[in-house]
């Protein structure tokens, strides 16, 4: 085990833990609907970690020219970067549904606090 | 925050990060690539394995729209459902008015500047096989031409561009109709012939004779399905963030909501 | 070199992640949340996805901040 | 092998996917007659091909595995369609006609019905994708488009102050269960390098895949990895103590979204747990993975006890039935927990039944409510000489939630007992906390019905119209036939335990299913 080589997925987990705290804990929707993206971003980063090559590797994009046995033995994962694009993608359609429901929650409320909207019984 | 929601957060904090990092212990050190990925990367563009390629050069779309492009299918439609909260909750009969009193050279430029931001999302979407890009990214710079607009200068300026709300749910419905037509054709190719073809098949394969047609010849084209799709991805996620700020820009009337405000 | 540089930013995500969840102005919040989008996508670059740091710096950072700063435009700025 | 039958599940889950943006261009054009017959055309379809697909699996042919995009597993996405899945997205689309025949009249005082059929086509779709999909990025994404939708359907009449606060409270929870799911996609990805499901047991297994390679991190973050992913499905399937969002979604949905929401998104939720931890996991056979199967056993007992006490006390109708579904997912969470072929073949079997009639006593419900224009039971009295009919198909769906015999839920019901008795060892002492729940179920739905029998006649504001009717007639007849069958759903749910808890022949369908070079 190493600590130093690990130093990015412990920063991950703290961010991780972070957000699920804020989204547990706050009170505020606006502040959960924050923490709800930001965790997105944070697994996207552990996805990116995960798929990058130390030393001296090129993005997954062939060059003109290059065998692909070479390419393969020095680009980065492609596969991880692909899970990226369809998180952020639907990191967004989250945060659009959330905004809708916390505007009309205020219209409705006057606050966005959940402990001051007791309307219905538990 | 009183000194008990502290405790109780560093502590809900410390507990789950102390989880995650007790997993994490066990993984390997960052910096190799695990061979799936490298399997994509070797296959995506290689002449000598036609049977397993996408034809794209570029390997995160060639995973995107061909390896594991039902995926893709259905994150566009997750995006869809994102324009559908902000049309069902905020959608009202409201007409968009021409604005008056922007001087000639104002008008000009922006529209200058607009058709420079558009013709370059395009170029990212269309050059996505050999360059970073692709239909959300287009897409999301197609709509930032839009929102600067509605933001900087006024929502009266959209019909100048020939743009309304129901104009802009018909693109995006078009962009739509492409990428399912796309998706739904092998389909109907393999219960046309009796042969076995899959969704969203992209090139020819061994086990599965159904192919769009590759065109390596013009240089910078090729990918089969993959650019026509990605258009299609562009005009829906362009369209989409445009009808979304459209809608949320817009002003408060008074008596909109039958509900009191407590 | 790179991988101090990476974890630097990283750090820092972690920080203004912090900050985000204490802060009681919301609006200061969605400032943050944006300059740690644009932290992420360097990050990405960083790391040789420049398809993910233009997807980041698109969607991630200019239309969702502009999707938190107009609908907070219609909600209450600060906390209670 | 016929190609129709083949691509049929394909199909029906593309022209779910048609039909959402289909209602939109239909919509726009012309007026919402036209969006109702559009919609149960397609509706119809697709419940005509999921049938097809059910009859191949069957009877025509072997389970078989869909490569998406013609990739075999690991680089593609494999829809593996089998005796475990196909007859679940045949009930997923039974229900979706019926409460399709059922919204023509029950929402036609509402505006923006093309938005309404938009989501509940996607939600459909989703739901297909998510009891056939093999890969667990795949889920990740299904489970969004579900659970979106079903967020932006539950305050689908957003002038109602509690339904939109029960949307936000929902979705809320609901996403923070989906991004949690999305952190483990992301620790087995590192720790496996793949995303499918048959691929991860294989390789607990010892295998070495010629395209994924072996495992590359300790497996001793396993159980972790696991203990979030049950976290995060037992907030989707409301198991307690994550059950908070269910009574306020359910119960404030339009009833027929009820249905649906209580009928079929919660239980498909706890059927992927189950292929998860089952096929994925290999929960019997690897050492140190039963974590999962016993949460879902203690939870499962806890919440059936709780669902069933806090039936006692409520006066409203929908929150007394949103609350028998958490009882009865607990019920379903212990026979998975169980681990034994009994055990998984018994809470299939109840997946089944209690989504019909789940869906078919919130549809009396709705139907009620707008009688009656009160949610209150206590209003209910009298109702009965009023809409004799409505009222004895009530009482039959009744009867067949508290298991009378010979209605369908009754041989679930006995199926689960006798696997928790068979079980031998310590787990014969979840007998107790089942049969508390059943009784204290029978209870609360008993006394609901002196309600409706008691009382004198009364004024009703509307009478059910017929395509109402016919749609509770179909799932009620749907009850009482499947009830007079027992060997036929019996025989049906060793079959699908069978396919579920056979970790080698999943492993071989999905990681054999292309057989070239031959």
């Amino acid at each position: 085990m190493n600590i130093a080589g690990q130093l990015p997925y412990i920063l991950i987990a703290m961010m991780a833990s972070l957000c699920i705290y804020a989204i547990l804990f706050k009170s505020n929707l606006f502040k959960k609907m924050l923490a709800i993206f930001l965790l997105t971003d944070a697994v996207n980063l552990l996805y990116i970690v995960q798929g990058y090559r130390s030393g001296n590797s090129i993005p997954p994009i062939i060059p003109p020219g290059m065998d692909p046995s070479e390419f393969a033995s020095l680009a980065v994962d492609p596969l991880a970067h692909y899970f990226v694009v369809t998180a952020v993608v639907i990191g967004l359609a989250e945060v659009a549904t959330l905004t809708a429901l916390t505007i009309y929650t205020y219209r409705h409320y006057g606050t966005i606090e959940t402990r001051k909207i007791k309307e219905l019984r538990g | 925050m009183s000194l008990k929601d502290s405790i109780i957060g560093i502590s809900f904090v410390a507990l789950m990060t102390a989880i995650l990092i007790y997993a994490f212990l066990g993984y390997p050190e960052v910096g190799f690539v695990r061979p799936l990925g490298e399997f994509y990367l070797y296959n995506t563009f290689n002449f000598n394995e036609q049977g397993w390629w996408s034809a794209s050069p570029n390997a995160v779309t060639g995973v995107l729209w061909d390896y594991r492009g039902y995926d893709t299918l259905y994150e566009t439609m997750v995006f869809y459902v994102g324009i559908v909260a902000i049309a069902l909750f905020f959608e009202k009969e409201s007409s968009l008015r021409r604005t008056s009193g922007m001087t000639v050279i104002v008008r000009a430029t922006t529209k200058l500047v607009f058709v420079f931001i558009l013709t370059s999302a395009m170029a990212i979407t269309i050059f996505s096989v050999k360059t970073p890009g692709g239909g959300f990214q287009g897409g999301s710079i197609m709509a930032i031409a839009y929102i600067a607009i509605i933001i900087a200068l006024s929502r009266g300026f959209l019909p100048e561009l020939r743009m309304d709300l129901s104009k802009a749910h018909l693109i995006k419905i078009f962009g739509l109709i492409l990428i399912f037509s796309l998706t739904v054709i092998p389909v109907a190719y393999s219960l046309a012939s009796g042969t076995v073809a899959y969704a969203l098949q992209n090139q020819p394969k061994p086990w599965s004779e159904f192919g769009y047609p590759t065109f390596l010849g013009l240089y910078s084209l090729s990918g089969g399905m993959v650019i026509p799709i990605q258009v299609g991805e562009l005009v829906h996620v362009g369209m989409g963030f445009t009808i979304m700020f459209l809608i949320l820009t817009e002003r408060e009337g008074k008596k909109e909501l039958g509900g009191k405000r407590s | 070199m790179m991988e101090l540089i990476v974890n630097l930013l990283l750090a820092s995500c972690v920080m203004l992640t912090a900050a985000i969840v204490y802060t009681k102005d919301l609006l200061l919040a969605v400032v943050l949340s944006g300059a740690e989008g644009v932290m992420v996508a360097v990050i990405f670059y960083l790391l040789l996805a420049p398809d993910i740091a233009l997807v980041q710096v698109a969607a991630g950072v200019g239309i969702s901040t502009a999707f938190f700063i107009v609908g907070l435009r219609k909600l209450r700025r600060h906390e209670e | 092998m016929n190609v129709l039958f083949f691509q049929a599940p394909i199909l029906a889950m593309l022209l779910a996917l048609m039909g959402s943006f289909g209602c939109i261009i239909v919509g726009l054009f012309s007026g919402r007659r036209a969006v109702e017959w559009f919609t149960g055309i397609l509706t119809a379809v697709s419940l005509v091909l999921s049938a097809l697909a059910v009859v191949n699996v069957f009877f025509l042919d072997e389970p078989y595995v869909y490569m998406m995009g013609g990739w075999p597993p690991p680089v593609g996405i494999p829809y593996v369609i089998d005796r475990y899945s196909a007859p679940l997205a045949l009930v997923v689309s039974a229900i979706f006609f019926a409460t399709m025949v059922y919204s023509v009249r029950y929402i036609e005082r509402d505006r923006d019905v093309k938005w309404y059929y938009s989501l509940r086509f996607l939600m459909q779709a989703g739901m297909y994708g998510l009891l056939f999909s093999g890969d667990m990025f795949h889920i990740f994404v299904m489970l969004e488009l579900m659970g979106l939708s079903a967020i932006l359907l539950v305050p689908f009449r957003k002038e109602v102050k509690a339904s939109v606060e029960a949307g936000i409270k929902y979705g809320i929870y609901d996403i923070l269960a989906i991004s949690i799911y999305y952190l483990c996609t992301a620790m087995i990805f590192g720790m496996f390098g793949t995303m499918t499901v048959a691929e991860i047991a294989a390789k607990l297994g010892g295998y070495v895949s010629p395209f994924s390679g072996g495992i590359f991190a300790n497996t001793a973050a396993l159980p972790v990895i696991i203990a979030l992913i049950v976290w995060s499905f037992t907030i989707g399937s409301a198991v307690v103590p994550q059950h908070f969002w269910l009574p306020d979604a359910h119960s404030m949905a339009p009833s027929s979204i009820s249905a649906i929401l209580s009928g079929l998104l919660v239980q498909v939720n706890i059927a992927v747990l189950a292929r998860i931890l089952f096929d994925g996991f290999a929960a019997g056979s690897y050492p140190g993975n039963e974590i999962g199967l016993h949460a879902l056993l203690i939870l499962g007992a806890i919440s059936s006890v709780i669902g069933a006490a806090f039936m006692l006390v409520q006066s409203d109708i929908k929150r007394l039935i949103a609350y028998s579904t958490i009882a009865n997912l607990g019920l379903i969470a212990m026979g998975f927990g169980l681990g034994t072929i009994q055990g998984a073949s018994a809470s299939y079997l109840h997946i089944i039944n209690h989504a019909f009639v789940k869906a078919a006593l919130f549809m009396i419900a709705g139907v009620f409510i707008h009688a009656t224009g009160s949610r209150e039971i206590s209003s209910l009295k009298g109702i009965s000489k009023v809409l004799p009919g409505t009222s004895l198909l009530y009482t039959i769906g009744t009867l067949a939630a508290i298991g009378f015999p010979p209605l369908s839920m009754f041989w679930s019901k006995l199926l689960l007992l006798f696997s928790v008795l068979s079980a031998g060892g310590s787990y014969q002492y979840v007998v107790v906390p089942m049969a508390l729940t059943i009784v204290l179920e029978s209870i609360a739905q008993i006394r609901l019905l002196a309600v409706i029998y008691s009382g004198e006649k009364r004024s009703v504001n509307c009478r059910p119209s017929y395509p109402v009717i016919a749609s509770v007639g179909m799932m009620i007849g749907i009850i009482v036939i499947t009830g007079l069958m027992p060997s036929l759903l019996f025989e049906l749910g060793g079959l699908a335990a069978s396919d579920l808890l056979n970790i080698d022949s999943y492993i071989d369908l999905v990681l054999k299913s292309l057989n070239y070079p031959p």
